[in-house]
């Protein structure tokens, strides 16, 4: 392990605001960008920031995700010492199959698992944020302040801090308070859900919050605030850059959005911090000779022959002659057949809207999902 | 498992492609944007299940060896299955010495090891799919010694004209091998594309080498007709022989066609190349794209018409490109005009108005060149 | 998919007649032969036959299991559209999360993974036999039968049949009856436990299988019976060849010192069909001044100063000088201390033989298990 | 993450171990029985969390490019981290032609695209470990301008006869760097190792050009010792410098000494190399092996003392090896003798009833040769 640290992620999120997007797959999974599945953020990261061992937690309904995240070679993950590795739930000498009963519940039942490899620090992250970072600085950070727990912060505009967990920390970074969704912040630090932890310290805590009646075994609830009330030394990282939870089809829609623009923070283009992604073997796009683009993000498979404006096209996307895309995004291999018109929409993977129908509408407050083929009233 | 192991060829040193190859050999070409030539030889032996395969790579090894370097991007096992890389390497005194049967005796102690009773030699110059394992079940089933494969053309007079043909009989009988001088419209074009067994080509490679220090693999086959059952079998759908600078053009602007990509790429039939790891294409206001393959991580401010754009190029505002292949990485700069061009690599073209080749003459822009 | 067959491992078994050897991994993960561990076998298998996707179905106490079938680069199944994907149990939106209860209801369980794939064929193979075989030919044997089904058999000792489900099949190899552990076997031809399927018959019957009250959900009990019952095409693939399953401390002892005969059957040097397993980086094995090898398999890593007569030491073994190893298996970095004496015994792991200690007896009639240090008594 | 990336170095032209060298660079020679020795610069660097390495092979590139084509092996992030092969490519008219420095002038492109601030340069025909990332922090913190490793020794009148030595100031600065003729028994042997920046670097390289065709980095930075701060840091370990027949024979023998492998071989700094998927050896009765290292996959029926035997090495009933480096597959028939031999790849020994060397002297077979 290049620099001692290991790091498990976050995947058993539901996503259940995200409605149909994730009747099928984990929210981690969820397509993002054109060609990526929001895992291959904190995925990629930790390719660029040198670890090399990478736990993914799953839980609900994770075949998808599980067969995904285990092609580790997709971010590099492959070499001799590292890999990716999918950690269910599982039955064990002393312990029946039971699912996870919180986010460090989830990381107390792999304890054995992490052991394997004697980490001096553990990276826990959260499979379903949209950002760039390199986790190598934050552990610099950790190290220097001599932290026991150092956690990632972003601050928000203060009158949305009520719904984060928010950081009350001193001037050198150290946390003082911390307040999850509190009624009136007192600093709008939100926790990213990033933290490292020196191992041994946070292994020693797991196993006595395991057998604690009271406890919901959660990191934010139980262990940081336990933490605290032990005088643990507990720091704040702040970070800048993008950073998006896309927890509801309109900050999905949105974050896509975000990539439109004219130098945007997020920058996928930037060589020296690729975020890694599955590879499809197809033609570049193709644009046919009535192709009209204007702003967009397109992607490999791709044909086009229509209209395209304002919108992000996923792998495979069709657009055919004379069909109007306006303000949208549409997921893998969604087909909107001559003539059809979606305008502020989010049209789900491998849906067709059918020749000559109009799908959401340039004044509707909320982007219409299309979860289902689009068909021709009769 | 097929049986057999694969061999991809460089070409003879008579086909020059000229300006690109300079820099790599034909094999490591870019084509239709995101592809590279050898990728098409090597996805047809992987699909036909041949999973070890030797590359001759007769000059300029780099960009060829970096981009093949993953067996498993071709689908191949990498415990398996290998791709190895044959360099000559012998500085001789001449180019002429350069052949593929003098690196194939160079190793031919690699060959002998192999345990697999056939191989199949495929061509790093050409383009087309085909079915390796249904080609070498028919050369087993028929009992010739060699077979190999052709594509029938009714344009000889003015294509393929430095590629060879095949003197087929009734029986499909090859009875000799010989250039394509123009003189006759139909012509069954050799696709460079042999079966055999391992010993027939250890053979013919020792036989080769007493007859002529330069004699090459296809000499010594069209010598071997009189002696050898040696048969050719018909490839269908497209194929393309890239053998001069405006084959080479034309070859890709054919495959904005979507009829020609139907023919080429088919979800049964994959074609497999390195991952770019590129985000998509981002189309600014005003930019527009129409008739054209357009390849990931590009930025496009200015106006694309029938032309193929590779990997990461930046086409700045009031750019008008027609009937071009910008090469990966190129950047052409704002209010440019470009028509019937080829921009190799890493190309900056920032300081002209415009530069106008024709479809007989098409221009080329040096890799890194700035202009 | 190569051969359009995929290729599901069912490794759940305790292994519990392995006694210590099992009590923190699974059995398909025992050591054997110097360097290997038993899943090696189908999983090179897999790789050599030209199978590019294997699911491994595991249940109990599989961390260490999953981590390292999950490193598919060991056997090459990492290139683009393949890879070893590690199938435990799981929560899903209709089901809550539980065990397995049975080898067929693991496969039933996975269905929307083999879906994923969408394969004409199914092989099905058991983790924990020591074999090299063919699975391509077998494939080819069940499309010439134009088979429903195919099975594996292996000829065993009439006298010992009654051990194992004994397939009865006309001349051409097709299954008239199958009976489980019969009294009176009417035929020497027991199930390997490896069975070919077509996907689309399975699945239909496994759906079925999933919601009968009286099934055990078991391929022997269950499905092959019902297949039968339905005049399906099941045919016998006879199996010639080196075939083991290394059930007992005897067994595996055994199956370990098979390896020191001349010729042996398993031959392990065979570079047409090499055994891919883990990497282990150290130098090669040192023989000391003082070194006596007489009929030995000893892998990397080992250091040897004392004497080695008719043993199979694993990776890292060290025996000291003056020490003697004699008869035995010695597994990974097990340590036999200056003068102590090894006979008849197998050494479990990471043990340690101390100095002038004695264990096992060349008069045993049973091969004597060493799980623990052992220590000079006082 | 390591703010430099590495670059492994050639032997210069002066340096050829006869025999062995024609077959493969020393970066591929065998060493330790599965090791090459090329595994120890790079595992080196992926130690040090250099990811990111270019290596330079003058000649003979198959061996050594299949070696070292998969960065995983070497515990390098692949999508990350890359090991890129630069070769001469361009086919010059003389040996002399063909230098260090020439090879990084035409890949001059690459190494200005990549965007770490510093290189760490290694060379290819040394063994020993070192922990560059320290290396690379003792060069910022101490503000030079270049750092070079060397290794004290008073053994320079017997050894190291084709190394350079530096000329050390009190402050360990570099007052020059001239080549080792045994006049002194002391001296600071140049282990061929640099780190600078990768701008300076480039600054070099081009002056070399501008100041002889033939001119190499060492030479450069030896010119360059008034007008820049150059500093020496010493080395402490186990060193081999691999120059001749002689010195690469005694560096593997050396070996034996558990003392000195627990030198080269700690469990904290691992030396990655690739699989071999061998079985592992098998004694038969009547078999003996004292005081050797032995690879994998070898059947061994014969008496093995003092020697180190590659993978798959078979040795017959009756025959005795001392002193010697059998190198992988070799075969070794019934009855035979052998002292202070080295018996190259695939060499079959079946027609002698004896060969023996001598410490100074010591034989050797060729690759695949059958005597």
């Amino acid at each position: 392990m290049q620099n001692n640290m290991l790091a498990m992620i976050l995947a058993g999120g539901r996503g259940s605001r995200l409605k149909d997007l994730t009747t099928r797959v984990a929210k981690p999974a969820v397509h993002y960008g054109g060609k990526y599945r929001i895992i291959d953020f904190p995925l990629s990261n930790c390719a660029n920031s040198g670890i090399d061992v990478v736990g993914v937690l799953t839980q609900y309904e994770s075949v998808l995700l599980n067969s995904y995240v285990a092609a580790g070679r997709r971010w590099g993950l492959d070499s001799r010492d590292s890999g990716v590795y999918v950690l269910p739930p599982r039955e064990k000498a002393d312990a029946d199959l039971d699912v996870y009963r919180g986010t460090a519940d989830a990381i107390s039942q792999n304890i054995d698992f992490i052991d394997t490899y004697d980490p001096e620090y553990l990276l826990i992250l959260s499979g379903d944020h949209i950002y760039k970072m390199d986790y190598s600085e934050m552990l610099n950070f950790h190290k220097q302040r001599n932290a026991d727990a150092t956690i990632a912060v972003i601050p928000v505009p203060i009158e949305e801090a009520s719904r984060f967990g928010i950081m009350n920390a001193d001037a050198e970074g150290m946390i003082l308070e911390f307040e999850e969704k509190p009624e009136k912040p007192k600093s709008n630090l939100a926790s990213m859900g990033i933290y490292i932890f020196n191992w041994k310290l946070l292994r020693k805590m797991l196993i006595e919050d395991m057998v604690n009646p009271d406890s919901s075994h959660d990191f934010g609830k139980d262990i940081i605030p336990t933490m605290l009330a032990n005088d643990k030394r507990l720091f704040a990282y702040k970070f800048q850059g993008y950073w998006k939870d896309v927890g509801t089809i309109d900050s999905l829609w949105e974050a896509n959005m975000d990539l439109l623009d004219e130098g945007n923070a997020l920058n996928l283009r930037d060589g020296s911090w690729t975020i890694y992604t599955e590879d499809i073997g197809a033609l570049p796009q193709y644009l046919g000779p009535n192709a009209e683009i204007d702003r967009a993000y397109i992607t490999e498979a791709c044909k086009i022959d229509g209209l395209v404006r304002n919108s992000v096209l996923f792998s495979g996307a069709e657009v055919a002659t004379g069909a109007k895309v306006i303000d949208s995004v549409l997921m893998p291999n969604v087909k909107v057949e001559e003539g059809a018109v979606v305008t502020r929409a989010l049209v789900a993977s491998d849906v067709i809207v059918e020749a000559g129908t109009t799908v959401g509408s340039a004044k509707s407050t909320n982007i219409t999902l299309v979860a289902a083929d689009v068909k021709e009233e009769e | 498992m097929a049986k057999a192991f694969g061999i991809i060829n460089s070409s003879a040193n008579h086909i020059n492609i000229e300006g690109m190859q300079k820099y790599r050999p034909i094999g490591a070409f870019p084509f239709t944007g995101k592809y590279r030539v050898i990728d098409f030889p090597l996805s047809n032996m992987s699909n036909s299940d041949i999973d070890r395969i030797l590359v001759y790579v007769r000059e300029n090894p780099r960009s060829l060896t970096e981009h093949i370097r993953t067996a498993g991007n071709y689908n191949i096992n990498s415990k398996r299955g290998h791709i190895q890389v044959l360099f000559a390497e012998s500085n001789s005194a001449s180019d002429i010495y350069n052949t593929d049967i003098s690196v194939f005796m160079e190793n031919l102690s690699i060959i002998e090891r192999l345990s697999f009773p056939y191989v199949v030699i495929a061509p790093n110059y050409m383009v087309f799919t085909q079915d390796f394992d249904a080609l070498l079940q028919q050369h087993v089933e028929s009992g010739a010694d060699i077979t190999l494969l052709y594509h029938r053309t009714n344009e000889a007079k003015e294509r393929f004209l430095l590629s060879d043909y095949l003197k087929l009989n009734r029986q499909k009988g090859v009875e000799g091998i010989e250039r394509n001088r123009g003189t006759a419209k139909e012509r069954d074009i050799f696709m460079d594309t042999y079966v055999m067994s391992r010993q027939l080509f250890i053979d013919l490679v020792h036989k080769a080498v007493d007859y002529s220090s330069i004699c090459n693999l296809c000499q010594i086959v069209a010598m071997s007709c009189r002696d050898l059952d040696i048969r050719g079998v018909a490839h269908r759908g497209y194929f393309a022989a890239l053998t001069d600078f405006k084959s080479y053009f034309d070859a890709n602007l054919e495959l904005l066609d979507p009829a020609v990509q139907c023919q080429l790429f088919s979800p049964q039939w994959p074609i497999y190349t390195d991952t770019s790891d590129f985000c998509p294409t981002h189309y600014f206001a005003g930019a527009s794209a129409k008739n054209s393959i357009i390849a990931n991580g590009c930025v496009i401010r200015g106006n694309v018409e029938n032309s193929i754009i590779g990997r990461g190029v930046v086409i700045d505002e009031g750019v008008t490109i027609k009937n071009s292949l910008i090469q990966a990485h190129a950047h052409i700069g704002k209010g440019i005009h470009l028509e019937y061009q080829v921009i190799d690599k890493w190309a900056e073209v920032l300081h002209v108005d415009e530069i106008i080749g024709s479809p007989d003459n098409p221009g080329y822009v040096k890799r890194e060149d700035i202009i």
